[in-house]
């Protein structure tokens, strides 16, 4: 069974993405042991389907590259466990690039 | 040293009238404003209608951090200088703007380079840091200052079309490291110069940070939780609001163990600094 | 009679070079900011960051409408108005401010009382047209000229901690009148000399003010559906954006078959006008 | 059976509520005839409940008084039908007095 989660891309992060997307909906394939999807699959499959050329841009070390916040349904991933953070199908991923312009 | 006011003057209860009439505001977060010392770090695109705003609004002391001087493509969006100001440093500029807005605010000009060297000693003695500044190494180098120094920080930033705003150090949630423990790599690091920035986008924001200033001063912000406030000119709707987390015990600044308890180099440990144009 | 640009110069290619770098603006959308033309009803608490943003930004005329002088209580929020401009009118002193920070922005100053004989003569050729005015009886003049004249209207509004911003007229979204066909009743009118304003809300609201002008002036904002967005500075989150109704079919002014074709009398309308201090 | 809706005020009609309400979760009761409820009633019970003590500043003619915009779950009650939208449980309706000042 394949889960459905939005992500969507902010602060730049949608710049760097193929076709410069801002959202996407991605179905996740079942894992073969039928452990949970965790958000880090959600960042993998992020870096290497959705990212255009310059994946460590995205993510590095198989999380997201410092300077990178990650929000589950609008609440810091922080309180939600980070990486390994099951999944729920239509669960809304939001990667945000911290900008420093000013 | 400045004597606390107990009172307005007649001049100002005429002046701030329609902001007396404010419940929420009124006589003593009149007095709140007239007695507290804002320091906003970059007169810049952020730093302009902040110190415009909070100048006229009636904080008490204004200071002001910049060791740059005007350039013609500033004027598109750091409305606190005007043409004639250019070539000229840019706290200068700023302060002859505000005398213009409101003579009666206090306004202390730093005209240096904001390093670990110099940072704790201007910084102290402010009630709230305005961070409008551009780069990543002095983000980090402010919020460990204002740790160290516990100050809340109103942090604000605006490129293209977007801005993000937080308040730092602040009620129990996260600061600048909590959030960002391990800097971003130098090739994603950018400033207005190299990816741009329409005018009003730091308009917005900075007004939003004047905002964030009074929260703080008037104490009002106690009663919000940790968030960050995301814009977007291309998504809709424009704001939304996002939840932080709180400060976290392992932070190495304003954790339970810090192992940063004097600042560091910021430039090394970002690799990139103030003064470079391009990552 | 303006002629239409159709390059930037070399001046204006550096003083612009952040705008030009930011991809949904470019180098057309700079010549269309160039180009158009701006009206901004009231250069009061909304529109003093609006005008000055619009002009720094590179709008190429800015129309200015006000009747009044600059008082000192003015002075809290209206961040275009020096202490030196009191007593002056304040299109004067508008257009002072605005020389300096662009000098090349020609600006149209209008020192009248708009009412229904002046309104169509006064805002006639403009791109887009700012509501920052104050009272009830403006906003449905503005409106149903806006109507007559097919002007997009920016309308934004600020009361103690709060404001609304919308965009009415456009894209097939409702006028004013769609949304309140009735004027409110008098006792419920009030305006920020009775209620009071903190004041960088007006400067928040002005700076998005100024954005959708130049979200209408480049065509992003046809991209949108119509929207109000609400800021308030004691709800959380502080901005909220609600989805409004299409044009109505049966509205009075730009409905199928309108009743309202030739501009009336708005103070009588409303039971109370610019001019009334309290309802 | 009763059912609960959210209201909320802004744009200064909460000035107006007893305690200055900003926001309130009001359960009505069921229609005596078994007919569903509509915002109408919402609207009426504000004013009745909710209100201090000038009621023409939020209601006149059994529905808001002009100057008001209602939506409902964020969106505009002229698409939704106005006075006659069916409330469903656990809706929010919000109140919205259009602003004049500058
Ligand atoms: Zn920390
Ligand atoms: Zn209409």
């Amino acid at each position: 069974m394949s889960i459905t989660v939005d992500v969507e891309f902010s602060g730049g992060l949608e710049l760097i993405m193929k076709d410069k997307v801002r959202q996407a909906t991605v179905s996740l394939p079942a894992t073969a042991d039928g452990k949970p999807t965790t958000v880090r699959q959600v960042i993998l499959y992020v870096r290497d389907n959705l990212v255009a050329d310059k994946p460590q841009l995205f993510s590095t070390e198989n999380t997201v590259r410092p300077g990178v916040l990650v929000m589950i349904n609008d609440s810091d991933w922080e309180v939600e466990g980070e990486n390994d953070y099951q999944v729920q199908d239509k669960d809304k991923v939001l990667f945000i690039s911290t900008m420093h312009g000013g | 040293h400045v004597v606390k006011k107990d009172h307005l003057a007649p001049d100002d209860i005429r002046r701030y009238s329609r902001q007396l009439l404010v419940p929420e505001i009124g006589v003593q977060g009149q007095l709140k404003m007239q007695n507290a010392k804002v320091l906003i770090v970059g007169t810049g695109g952020l730093g302009s209608p902040c110190a415009m705003y909070l100048a006229s609004m009636g904080i008490g002391t204004l200071g002001l951090i910049d060791h740059d001087v005007v350039d013609n493509s500033n004027l598109h969006r750091q409305i606190i200088h005007t043409e004639a100001a250019r070539d000229v440093p840019k706290v200068v500029s700023a302060h002859t703007s505000l005398s213009r807005l409101n003579s009666s605010c206090r306004v202390v000009v730093h005209d240096v380079l904001l390093d670990s060297s110099n940072a704790l000693d201007t910084m102290r003695g402010y009630d709230v840091v305005v961070d409008a500044t551009d780069n990543a190494a002095t983000r980090y180098l402010i919020n460990d200052a204002c740790v160290m120094l516990k100050i809340p920080l109103v942090s604000g930033s605006a490129v293209r079309l977007d801005g993000q705003l937080t308040v730092y150090n602040y009620n129990g949630g996260p600061c600048y490291r909590c959030l960002f423990p391990t800097p971003p790599p130098v090739e994603t690091l950018s400033n207005c110069s190299e990816t741009g920035v329409l005018g009003v986008v730091p308009g917005i924001i900075g007004c939003l940070e004047a905002m964030e200033a009074v929260k703080v001063i008037t104490g009002k912000k106690q009663e919000e939780k940790p968030n960050m406030l995301l814009y977007s000119y291309t998504s809709q709707p424009h704001f939304r609001s996002i939840k932080l987390r709180p400060r976290k015990p392992s932070c190495a600044v304003c954790g339970d163990a810090p192992s940063i308890t004097e600042l560091v180099d910021y430039v090394a440990f970002c690799g990139s600094g103030p003064n470079d144009a391009a990552a």
